[in-house]
């Protein structure tokens, strides 16, 4: 018998505090896979953010320190500037974590061209503190602060956080993936592997945006959840490659 | 050099390797100087986008085990609180420079000492203290400045340098041979720096969902912070031993107060100085000895009345204290402590 | 047993079930110490090994074995 | 008499609501009540627990270190009310999820399948309302009457319709708790 | 209602109709509540970015003239810090919500008390204070509410009302036709809402490069405390007139203390409540007044210790002061405080 | 006679405290002049910011409020929300404020559509502190926190604030003046006024970066000042429109 | 008279200098008080109230007057 | 003695540099110095100050109430110390720019055409070297020895060219203020 699939080592042994279904968990086993394959869990120190993510730190198998909300790449670029070039530093923060308190830090953080991967979890709203309008959140979609539904009048247009960032020159890889089928799993999973590795060639910042659900907050069961992904959320936040620097070999 | 100049030759000196800041008069020649100073002794500047993205960067860089610093001046250190109590709540050691300047609010650029409750109390969210150290020259910058890092370190706690636009802008001559430099970091086990195999992975975290696991977290936390009230309690005497009368000032008044002091001595008065020079933890038990035997107690300050509330809390009503304050930049001058102490006597004969 | 389901982690959010193209996952009767309804494979034979639903958990509750190919198969 | 009641389960159980029906309740009947909840750190599933004290004068602390009354939806929650229960208090327990018992002689215990009876009334999802049934019908704290007029008040004009089904569950947990 | 959202409804009812916030456990009803009530009465509500956009919003919004709250917990309220530095500067009325959490750094999200200095003193940098209102049930957000946005407008200064996650999650039946609604902004001639050909432009600003006028506008300030020292000083007192011991506690814990009270009169201890509801100014007169003829005072808090130094301050000496916290989220029980109680009553029999 | 210039009423009498030479006095002055011009002195409120134009609160002779170093764009959301939709709010934000601290209101405004114009001063550094680097610093520029020039390496490149903020859907209206010669001066109170105008329309965000002067911290004399403008600023900040929303109008 | 510099307010910069393409502008001799040499233009004739001057100028010290057009100028 | 110096004019005066220079001079004499500086919100014009306390022991206050001396630059700065300067005091205004003269009879004032000296020796820009000559021999305070020595410690190597100029500037200041 072969083993096609089992648990990575790149996870501790906890068991997270996800609600069922929470794609969380699927990017979380994404990320440590990649580590352990890069063989990168002992030289690399993680950021977890404030969200439902918070606990990261209980679950990736190597080095991780908290961060607070929004701050994840100020953080990661303090243990950037100080660690041996040879580790490996990422982030791992979410919509409202990253794209609301947390705009400054990530903006100046691609500017600089940091050295780190940044995993970006848009889910369209803030799940950890019960479902409140994340800029992300889709226009008409109803939060526990737009009763409504998004307006673009009072609240105005969700951001494409890859796209604007994409427009920085110090940014040198941010993608835009989904889990929500294996199959995109499986590219969301080459996309964090490639990002470490031009953090590995010392290229620059990363950025990998995945797209996720939350099923509690939406009011979906997590199937319709994946679906709405599919239907929603890939119209408005179409998946791709949005900076793509030559290679350090490629360069000249 | 200037006194911020000489914080950072001094931080440096202290083996400082990393600093992350972002600019405010009246401070900015720290980060200026840093700037300039770090690469050439292999370290690491970086300008940070906001003094809250600097405090982050200083608690990732205190993640991986390093001495690092960073500064501003009072709008930017407000700006520093959420951080400083993560730093505080996760433990770990950095240095943090305050060169106050005038408010609330925008207010000036001159110096001020109305951060003092912010600095000592205040501050941030939730149970926790910094140590707090107030040097009143140049030379005394070098020397607290190694100390701060050394605390810092040793107690894995944020540490405070308290100054003003006085002392950060003025010159004076300073030796940096007569400090011992303070030893290399020794290594920090706790530090997040890659496992390398060393054992199972580490985590660097504030945060307890658990109400006992925090209060726990909070009961370290407050031994530690008794460990340093018992050891790290700094106080400058000055002519107190045959004095009736004593002024409590700390920093830059401190010296205003000194020669006011030397000055009423001239005249009589047995008027003496006693300097906190750590503001947390307070010299409260020097002060409640003094007030047994003195008859009045003035506090001078460059605000409108902070450190006073922890003058009162030492001497307990055992003697009267008196306050003498200016605000918004404006420098209290000899002849105005003066003619406190000169009121001072007065009201107590009275 | 090609599939293998470590029921304690379930939390029977059902994507491994969504995903199965062969339909042969279900959720039990029984609540696992968690209080939920763990997913269940009883008829291990019609499992391709494909891992989707593997790869779709959210809580690593699957490991998926494939036989070794016989000899036969090949030829 | 201050009832001081907590009522513990998964997240997801409808155990705030519970505690919040037995609230609106106690208002109805010109009662002083305080509910306050506690969550973990899950949105959904893991432990959540809600403290409904209802008392005749304004009450003091909202917190209950001691219940008088517990009614628990899973086997953790069992484990860590029964020791709390005050001496001669009362705990109910769900019994198609819990299958402990105590071992306390000093408190009354009341096993109660609600998911079963709830089942046969047609919808698992009322058997949160079974057990309030129960409880009401061994405290004696509130009326059937106050606790129907504040299912009406919950439901409002839109969810009208469950109010049939939410009765039955009420008495159906009171009649079987009467065989006790 | 949940206590946050009583908060709510109670700022609409005190005529409050603008709220700029962002969401943090455990006051995130109070966000969604504005969310959707506002809009209802003809008022703006609106998600900032960050805790630092929402308090600067305030600003805004405040500037030009009308009632406007913000809210947020502990480490959400350390981002504010400057903001409020400025609104107090400018002399912004405001009122700001702090439903408070564990700390320090990201602590959890139970209930505690731990950021009393942080409201009453620290904050942000300059001499500045905000009048500080805590609740200690769900009837008395609703007049205390009301009572915020008074003082606000009376004395143009933000005005925090502090609770903590039980008052905010907890309900309990509230009336609101027995508080009078606030009567209607009266016209506010600072405000910069467009001259209208009004008299020459109006400008709001903390700043003053020149340290005397600095020093003129931070004098008006101080008056401006001097003042509400006198008049806005609130405090309950509860079985008193015939104590021997009392305790000093605010906010829900008062609540857990009353109770412990009720048991141990029922012991024939003739201990008593002195529970503040304005923080700051603090009730210290009445509590200096008392102290000289109760036996000991016993002051209990969700913190490791912070009321305690006003209350310390109040006494100067005249009577034993005893503490008892609990930190990191855990609320002191009933029993507890008896035990306290016990204990006070020994110690001060030997 | 005819008098062909003169002083705008938009300005207050008061001095400016601007070094010799500094372009802030002639931005001021296009400001003024377009507010006058619009007769839109009495309904309108200013934001200042943190920066050396800290005190044009003093300058502009409309009702003004002063913010907190970056966050003149949340001040001026504030004022926006709450007064009536006849006044016209605007900030003016200095690189620093704007682009470095404030960098998360300024998206967000944009990115919420919000009815304002910001005047966004562009001299690749911050004039008020003493001289050091802005995120706008170019390549190679000596600040005081860049003793040996900024890298790339170490600084990351210079942001292009217009070009970022144009790939948000909610602002309306973005365009890069200079004022480093007087045809270019009409240009950039052309840009002005239409940013006005726009917000008159109800029509969102719009934003005038305008390119400008630094002689005291650049350490050029003002006329080698401008001419750097030209030479060295406009090739990596190309002058234009970035951004133009369809008039309400023309929509459809 | 075609300029009027108001003359306390000028801060000497010189960028009216620059751009003034009759090149008549000068920086005073004399300081003002502000302790800045002053611009003036001595040679008002050559002034073609072009305005440029007026338009660099950061400090609004300049006003800029054209002469009536003479009837004889049309013809 | 302690010599409690201000110097005040426009930024750009050289006014900042001016107090360094005599600090500078005030160490190579191993005496305790103190400099402090004060300036407006302008980056460049408007007014500045630099107080400056050289005394044989440390120096307590950095801050001067009321100097012993004072050079003013300008007229506002002169109109703002010539009143505080202490009874005794010397005052030495650079009379190119400052037409006024105190009323006061208790302090001696020395008016020095400054740039134009200095424009003799070939650059007005010396013309605060020449008024820090007429201070030194006034005051006596500090040697022309020590202050060349300072003003070599600033140029170092670069501007090494600069020193003869100073110095010429230094020696003419004296001499010009020998004459009162
Ligand atoms: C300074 C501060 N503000 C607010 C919060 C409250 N808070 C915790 S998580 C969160 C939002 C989380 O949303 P997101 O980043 O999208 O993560 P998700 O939970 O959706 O994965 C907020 C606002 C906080 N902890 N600290
Ligand atoms: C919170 C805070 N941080 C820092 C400062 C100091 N500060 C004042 S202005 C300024 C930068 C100004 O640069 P810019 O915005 O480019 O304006 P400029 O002076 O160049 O016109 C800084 C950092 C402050 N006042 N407040
Ligand atoms: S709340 Fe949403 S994001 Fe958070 S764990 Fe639950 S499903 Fe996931
Ligand atoms: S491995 Fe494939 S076929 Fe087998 S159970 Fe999983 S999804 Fe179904
Ligand atoms: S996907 Fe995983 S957690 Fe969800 S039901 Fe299947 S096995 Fe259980
Ligand atoms: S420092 Fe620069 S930006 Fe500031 S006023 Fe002077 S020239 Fe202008
Ligand atoms: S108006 Fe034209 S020609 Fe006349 S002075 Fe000015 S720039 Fe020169
Ligand atoms: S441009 Fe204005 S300030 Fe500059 S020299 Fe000419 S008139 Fe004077
Ligand atoms: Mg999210
Ligand atoms: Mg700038």
């Amino acid at each position: 018998m072969k083993t096609v699939f089992k648990r990575t080592t790149g996870l501790t042994d906890a068991e997270t505090h996800y609600c069922p279904g929470c794609t969380h968990g699927i990017i979380h086993r994404l990320v440590a896979e990649v580590l352990e394959e890069l063989d990168a869990l002992e030289t690399t120190v993680g950021v977890a953010s404030v969200g439902c993510s918070v606990l990261a730190y209980h679950y990736f198998n190597c080095d991780m320190t908290q961060a607070a909300h929004g701050r994840a790449p100020a953080v990661a670029t303090g243990l950037r500037r100080v660690l041996p070039e040879d580790r490996l530093v990422f982030t791992y923060q979410g919509d409202g974590d990253l794209a609301s308190i947390g705009m400054a830090e990530i903006v100046h953080a691609a500017a600089r061209g940091e050295n780190i991967t940044v995993i970006f979890v848009n889910n369209a709203i803030y799940g950890m503190t019960g479902g409140q309008m994340a800029p992300t959140t889709l226009l008409g979609q109803k939060t526990a602060t737009t009763p409504e539904g998004r307006s673009s009048q009072l609240q105005g247009l969700p951001i494409r956080v890859s796209e604007m960032l994409a427009t920085l020159d110090g940014a040198a890889y941010i993608e835009r993936v989904s889990t929500h089928d294996p199959v995109h799993v499986l590219k969301a999973k080459k996309a964090i592997k490639k990002s470490f590795e031009i953090q590995r060639n010392r290229q620059g910042f990363s950025m990998i945006e995945v797209l996720s659900s939350c099923s509690t907050n939406w009011g979906l069961t997590p199937e319709e959840s994946l679906k709405w992904i599919k239907s929603q959320m890939i119209p408005y936040y179409p998946l791709g490659i949005f900076k793509q620097q030559p290679c350090i070999g490629e360069e000249s | 050099m200037k006194g911020n100049e000489v914080i950072g030759e001094a931080a440096v000196y202290a083996g400082c390797r990393y600093f992350f800041g972002y600019p405010i008069t009246p401070q900015s020649e720290l980060v200026a100087y840093m700037a300039k100073r770090l690469p050439e002794v292999g370290g690491c500047f970086l300008q940070a986008e906001s003094e809250i993205s600097a405090i982050n960067m200083v608690y990732g860089a205190a993640s991986a085990g390093v001495r690092v610093m960073t500064s501003s001046s009072s709008p930017g250190f407000s700006l520093k609180q959420e951080g400083i109590s993560y730093l505080a709540g996760a433990e770990l050691p950095a240095v943090i420079v305050n060169i106050a300047r005038g408010g609330p609010g925008l207010g000036n650029i001159q110096p001020s000492q109305a951060d003092y409750f912010q600095v000592t109390k205040g501050g941030g969210h939730g149970d926790y203290y910094t140590p707090v150290l107030a040097p009143s020259s140049l030379q005394e910058i070098v020397s607290l400045t190694r100390e701060a890092f050394r605390i810092a370190d040793e107690y894995r706690t944020p540490v405070i340098l308290l100054g003003d636009g006085m002392l950060g802008q003025m010159m004076e001559p300073v030796e940096f041979e007569d400090e011992k430099p303070l030893p290399k970091v020794r290594e920090k086990k706790w530090a997040t720096t890659g496992t390398k195999g060393d054992g199972p992975p580490k985590t660097i975290t504030s945060l307890d969902l658990n109400d006992t696991q925090l209060e726990i977290r909070n009961n370290t936390l407050q031994q530690k912070y008794a460990a340093i009230k018992e050891k790290e309690v700094r106080v400058d005497e000055y002519l107190l031993d045959d004095a009736a009368y004593a002024i409590v000032a700390y920093g830059t008044v401190a010296r205003i107060a000194r020669t006011a002091i030397d000055r009423a001595r001239k005249k009589g008065i047995a008027v003496g100085l006693i300097r906190p020079v750590s503001l947390w933890p307070f010299p409260a038990t020097i002060i409640s000895e003094y007030s047994s035997v003195l008859k009045a107690i003035l506090t001078v300050e460059m605000s409108a009345g902070q450190m006073i509330e922890d003058v009162r809390l030492a001497v307990e009503g055992k003697a009267p204290v008196f306050f003498y304050g200016r605000t918004g930049g404006v420098i209290p001058t000899v002849d105005e402590i003066l003619q406190q102490i000169d009121r001072l006597t007065e009201e107590v004969a009275i | 047993m090609k599939v293998l389901f470590n029921e304690g982690w379930c939390k029977g959010c059902g994507l491994c079930i969504a995903f199965c193209p062969q339909e042969i996952i279900h959720l039990a009767e029984h609540l696992n110490r968690k209080g939920y309804r763990p997913a269940q494979v009883v008829d291990q034979d019609k499992c391709t090994s494909c891992a989707a639903c593997a790869r779709m958990c959210p809580d690593t509750v699957i490991t998926v074995y494939r036989p070794d190919r016989k000899q036969t198969a090949v030829s | 008499m201050v009832e001081e009641l907590i009522i513990a389960g998964f997240g997801g159980q409808g155990v705030m609501s519970m505690g919040q029906l037995l609230a609106y309740g106690a208002m109805e009947e010109g009662k002083h009540v305080s509910w306050l909840p506690s969550y973990g750190p899950e949105q959904r599933g893991g432990t959540a627990n809600v403290s409904v004290v209802i008392s005749p004068q304004a009450v003091g602390s909202p917190v209950i270190d001691f219940p008088t009354s517990a009614i628990v939806l899973n086997t953790p929650s069992f484990e860590r009310f029964a020791p709390l229960v005050r001496s001669g208090g009362k705990m109910f327990i769900q019994s198609d999820l819990v299958d402990c018992t105590t071992q306390r002689e000093d408190i009354h215990c009341y096993s109660i399948p609600a998911s079963s009876i709830a089942e046969k009334l047609g919808n698992q999802r009322v058997a949160g309302t079974v057990l309030l049934g129960a409880f009401i019908e061994k405290t004696g704290i509130l009326s059937k009457g106050s606790l129907t007029a504040a299912l009406n008040q919950v439901f409002g004009e839109k969810k009208k319709h469950l109010l049939p089904l939410n009765i039955a569950a009420l008495e159906a947990g009171q009649r079987y708790i009467c065989d006790f």
